[in-house]
């Protein structure tokens, strides 16, 4: 980027995209508040002049909330300045981007506990109980 | 080949020789008819400055007949005006004049063309209306009035919609917007529309023959 | 992959947890270009998807779209798709060549008689045969046959959706099209010279996700990611609105980023998703690099005048035409006026002789 | 001051009788008239009509300034309409387009002549205010004028007009004036101490009066003799060629209209005359100074001079002194439309009021707009077109009390004709006088 941006073009206005986009991200954080449905925003499918999307991230800040998780690469939920507002940024095991979305919501799907790892993970957890020193007895009511 | 590629190619190219060639032909053949001998002895000898003279004048609001034709003149002038603004400043067409011409000329903002395009459309539509009510107009008016004002009016519309992409794709709204001018193109030298070089010696005539006789056209 | 695998169950073997599950799917609806409610009803057709056998042929081309695919984000989403298709035949990636590869091919169309992918990149000569063969095989028989059991084809790049370079004007070898030959089976054109790598593996997503094609638009594109013009969707829109054009390539109207239609940027009728998904990593588009678009994805976009020709410009040889147009004009009144004027003599003369 | 009810009504009954004369060429077939009026049409389109042809846009502006549409509102008598056969025959056979045109130009026939009869003749007196507004410079009086001359080669002339044109060709008079009846008037004015020098062999200065003034306005003509007289010029009339009318332009026959111009010229040649002044006659002025050499084929070996052109030029010269006029009376100066519109005659006329301190107050319009009297052009002899000659005398009516001048002044026995119907009709008392009789009675001595 930076031997990109030592090229002597300047972008005077932005697509006109911003400003829509967070009178959506307002409505939609209105909805949410009011216990109506999130939103999720993606935002690979809206055009943006070069360097609209920082904009984008700049307005938007950073909040309270910032998790990281890692399944297949690394993806980054922050939580913006406003709340309710999730940044996700999506990137693969090379560290590159895949894909990124704005969700509204109280909390983002993807960092809840998923019903069918938690089910797995009770089957790991019987296992190792199961196939250690046996001594504590397991009442499964 | 795309219905667009045909409007800016052979259509484009066809419609221009018969507005060039037929234009001509009516011109000249026109204009080569027998002329009359003036023998009498004029009483100001400036007929080509009279005819020049008249051919401005007769486009300025006239005199004493102004109340009685206000809506027409007026009109008149606006759409016109209108008409010439949005041909010749919009961006788009001074490309395609400089594809034709050679050369080019800077345009204006399309805020400005979208206005002055609207306007006429309006105006002509309103003219059209008249022309179909009026008992003089519709008493005078023959096929080749009504083709001709729907030839300029459905350009117009065409550009807008093309401008704004609504109805179609744009390059469809290009390409009615190309063949609706070509249209207009292939029917000015047959129809009124002809009037837009006619009127010169047309006015020039007026000029220079009430000229000689000490009148002011 | 086993073959009687689905997906879901591949990637939880692989130790995928349900959360990565869904960070993949919703990837795949956005490189579909499927709106994020989606997701769900990706999830849960991806889970139980079957690995589809796909043959990829390759007529005359640069394998400029080949290498679109494989050099775009390597191993990303796209490649999980790819682990998800069984390749079973792409001559310039694939070890075997000659009469194996050739088997390879047999094999995979038998044992999938149809129910495999037949992708296609470049165009197919209908001159002489001998222009492009695989081991004594024509492409247009090769096609032909290949073409007969699949279950769906996919024309990869401008050559296969249209013909592209090799049908340019004058077309020497007679280049055409997939779908100028194959009528009988359903055609995905994912054109562009060469596409956008991501439409490709969207549109093979697709294909794994619903087991059908997507909504094709008239010239059989996915609708998804040719539905709309890059004009409609450019950053610099709002110059154009404003009448603000970029007059050279280094003028100021250039260097502040203004619309590039007076410099032949064909965006208003050309249909791709370049504006919106971007090129290497979704960092620019030829637009954003100051170069207007060349209309890549058109059927023949190399026979409509220069590139550097705005699309309002007339697309015609010679202003000579016109001059004749006028000499021919003027001739033709000059005759018309000759003609009025002897009949006025005649008429006045039989007058005079008559009184 | 000048003319007795007496006299108007007699002239009048001259007129009512003009209809009831069999016309010449009544006993033509349907295929003859078109024939003939297509040859008419034919020799006499130029290239300036064809391009006006050419050039309408059908906008209708020039009905506004049609006094008949303006009185009527009928849109018939929309002046673009009246060339509407002209127009016709010439995109069918002159245009450069013909071929193309002519399918979808329906033929002019016979039955097309005699409804544009109505239109051309009694709806129209082609005063040309219409040729001044049109926005794109069709000279429309002018392609009516042919249209009138067509018509009236197919025989299609009102009677009226025909049977004053065939007394002109026939018997060299107009209303059954021949040198007879000049002689008495002649010698009824000697007795009133005016001398009108008749016959000379040589002079420079002809002068052409006319049958209305012989017959109506005798003091027109015995105030012109005194100016004549008092510049001391060598002038004549002649008993050959008297009359100034040139009923052939009013009909719209060309042969008849040269023939009448051919006499004066003769005449004039015979004389060695000079100068040739025409008594106060619009139509007279148009046919002798813009017709004339062009009928006849060559330039004319004298200039010709309306009366108020002729009294202008002796005033700076000198010869002619005008006293202040007494009675303090305001006038409006009425242009007629063939000395103004179409003969360029303004400036003089108002010169000589000025030169005589009389207020003239304009009407609205005026000079190259102003509104003809209604009558013109041999509109006032076509008996059937009364009513509608009346309403478009309302206009005038309206703009002279406008204007409210004492008197109404003219130059031109027949819109002095005219408006003396007229205001009888409408019992307007508007004195309406001639711009002659003004300057000889403010003569300085």
């Amino acid at each position: 980027m930076s031997a990109l941006e030592g090229i002597a073009v300047r972008v005077e206005a932005m697509s006109g995209n911003v400003m829509p986009l967070l009178h959506e991200i307002r409505h939609a954080l209105r909805r949410v508040a009011e216990g109506g449905q999130g939103t999720t925003i993606d935002l690979g499918s809206l055009p943006m002049a070069p360097g609209e999307d920082k904009r984008i991230e700049e307005m938007l800040g950073q909040g309270e909330v910032r998790a990281e998780l890692n399944a297949l690469g690394p993806t980054l939920v922050q939580e913006t300045r406003y709340p309710g507002v999730w940044f996700i940024t999506h990137r693969n095991t090379e560290q590159e981007v895949i894909a990124r979305f704005i969700e509204v919501t109280r909390m983002p799907e993807l960092l809840l506990a998923q019903a069918d790892d938690m089910r797995r993970a009770v089957s790991e957890l019987d296992l190792t109980l199961n196939s250690g020193n046996g001594q504590v007895s397991h009442d499964d009511h | 080949m795309t219905l667009l590629d045909f409007a800016r190619g052979p259509a484009l190219q066809l419609s221009l020789v018969i507005l060039i060639a037929g234009s001509l032909w009516r011109l000249v053949g026109t204009i080569l008819l027998n002329a009359r001998k003036d023998l009498s002895r004029p009483r100001h000898k400036s007929a080509l400055a009279d005819g020049m003279k008249a051919i401005a004048t007769r486009s300025l609001p006239a005199h004493v007949f102004e109340k009685r034709i206000r809506f027409q003149h007026f009109s008149g002038y606006a759409w016109h005006i209108a008409l010439f603004v949005s041909v010749l400043f919009f961006a788009p067409h001074i490309l395609f004049f400089e594809s034709v011409l050679g050369f080019g000329w800077p345009g204006l903002p399309n805020g400005i063309i979208l206005a002055t395009a609207a306007i006429t459309i309006a105006i002509l539509v309103a003219l059209l209306i008249r022309r179909a009510s009026h008992p003089v107009q519709r008493l005078i008016s023959n096929a080749d009035d009504y083709i001709s004002i729907v030839l300029v009016i459905v350009p117009l519309v065409t550009g807008i919609l093309a401008f704004a992409h609504v109805g179609g794709r744009y390059e469809t709204l290009l390409a009615v917007h190309l063949l609706s001018v070509e249209a207009m193109f292939v029917w000015f030298p047959f129809g009124k529309l002809m009037h837009a070089a006619l009127t010169f010696p047309s006015r020039f005539q007026a000029g220079s023959s009430f000229g000689r006789k000490g009148v002011r056209a | 992959m086993r073959k009687d695998q689905s997906l879901g169950e591949y990637l939880f073997a692989q130790g995928v947890s349900r959360r990565g599950f869904l960070k993949f799917c919703s990837a795949t609806a956005s490189l579909m270009a499927l709106p994020p409610s989606m997701v769900g009803r990706v999830a849960a057709a991806l889970e139980s998807a079957r690995r589809p056998s796909v043959i990829w042929l390759s007529f005359q081309e640069c394998t400029g779209c080949t290498e679109s695919l494989t050099r775009s984000h390597a191993p990303t989403v796209e490649s999980l798709i790819f682990d998800a298709i069984s390749l079973d035949y792409h001559h310039t990636l694939q070890a075997a060549a000659g009469f194996a590869a050739e088997e390879a091919r047999e094999a995979a169309m038998q044992e999938n008689s149809g129910k495999y992918l037949l992708v296609v990149d470049g165009s197919i000569p209908m001159g002489n045969p001998a222009y492009s063969t695989f081991a004594g095989i024509s492409n247009l028989d090769m096609l032909k046959e290949t073409a007969a059991n699949a279950a769906a084809i996919i024309a990869v790049g401008t050559c296969a959706a249209f013909g592209g370079i090799p049908h340019a004007n004058p077309n020497p070898t007679g280049a055409v099209s997939v779908s100028d030959i194959i009528k009988d089976k359903p055609i995905i054109n994912v054109s562009g010279c060469p596409p956008i790598p991501v439409v490709i593996t969207g549109v093979l997503a697709h294909f794994l996700t619903f087991g059908s094609i997507p909504d094709l638009d008239e010239l059989g594109r996915p609708k998804a990611f040719f539905g709309q013009n890059i004009h409609d969707r450019c950053y610099r829109r709002p110059f154009y609105e404003r009448g603000q054009f970029a007059k050279t390539f280094d003028d100021e109207g250039a260097r502040l980023g203004w619309c590039l239609y007076e410099l032949g940027c064909k965006g208003p009728t050309t249909y791709n998703a370049c504006a919106t998904l971007k090129w290497n990593e979704g960092t620019s588009f030829p637009i954003g690099s100051g170069h207007g678009c060349i209309g890549c994805s058109e059927p023949d976009f190399w026979d409509k005048g220069s590139f550097y020709r705005p699309i309002s410009a007339g697309l015609w040889g010679s202003r000579e035409a016109l001059l004749g147009a006028a000499a021919a004009g003027a001739a033709i009144g000059i005759g018309s006026a000759l003609a009025a004027r002897s009949r006025k003599k005649k008429a006045a003369a039989e007058e005079a002789k008559s009184s | 001051m000048s003319t007795s009810p007496a006299s108007l009504k007699d002239f009048l009954e001259r007129l009512a009788t003009l209809g009831k004369q069999p016309a010449s060429t009544a006993k033509l077939s349907d295929e003859e008239r078109v024939q003939r009026a297509g040859n008419s049409f034919l020799r006499e389109l130029t290239n300036s009509m064809a391009v006006d042809l050419e050039t309408c846009i059908h906008c209708g502006m020039c009905a506004e300034a049609c006094h008949f549409y303006e009185a009527t509102q009928d849109e018939r008598y929309t002046p673009a309409r009246k060339f509407d056969p002209l127009r016709r025959y010439y995109r069918r056979e002159l245009s450069p387009m013909r071929w193309l045109f002519r399918p979808f130009t329906r033929k002019v026939d016979a039955n097309d002549l005699r409804e544009w009869q109505v239109l051309v003749y009694d709806a129209c007196t082609g005063c040309g205010r219409c040729d001044m507004m049109c926005p794109m410079g069709i000279n429309i009086s002018e392609l009516i004028t042919v249209v009138r001359n067509g018509i009236a080669s197919a025989g299609l002339a009102p009677n009226e007009i025909q049977a004053l044109q065939d007394e002109q060709q026939n018997r060299n008079s107009v209303f059954g004036v021949e040198a007879d009846k000049l002689r008495e008037l002649i010698g009824q004015l000697k007795s009133r101490q005016i001398e009108i020098p008749l016959d000379k062999a040589k002079a420079d200065v002809l002068v052409l009066t006319t049958a209305v003034d012989v017959l109506l306005f005798n003091d027109a003509l015995a105030a012109l003799a005194k100016i004549m007289n008092r510049s001391g010029a060598n002038w004549t009339l002649s008993s050959a060629a008297f009359e100034a009318a040139n009923v052939g332009l009013i009909s719209g026959d060309t042969v008849a209209e040269t023939g009448a111009i051919r006499r004066i010229v003769e005449k004039a040649k015979a004389l060695g005359a000079k100068t040739v002044v025409i008594a106060e006659s619009g139509h007279a002025y148009q046919a002798l100074r813009w017709e004339g050499a062009e009928d006849t084929g060559a330039e004319l070996p004298f200039e010709v001079l309306a009366a108020s052109e002729f009294m202008a030029r002796e005033l700076d010269a000198g010869r002619l002194k005008l006293k202040k006029a007494q009675n303090g009376r305001s006038v409006s100066y009425h242009d007629p439309c063939r000395l103004g519109r179409h003969g360029g005659v303004y400036e003089e006329p108002r010169r000589l009021l000025d030169a005589m301190g009389i207020e003239h107050r304009e009407t609205d319009s005026s000079e190259r707009e102003n509104y003809c009297c209604g009558g013109g052009c041999g509109e006032y002899v076509i008996a059937r077109a009364a009513p509608l000659r009346q309403k478009a005398f309302e206009i005038k009516k309206r703009e002279f009390d406008k204007a409210a001048a004492d008197a109404v002044v003219t130059s031109c026995s027949n819109c002095r004709v005219n408006f003396l119907i007229g205001a009888e009709n409408a019992r307007w008392e508007k004195p309406i006088e001639s711009l002659v009789e003004m300057v000889a009675a403010n003569l300085a001595d």
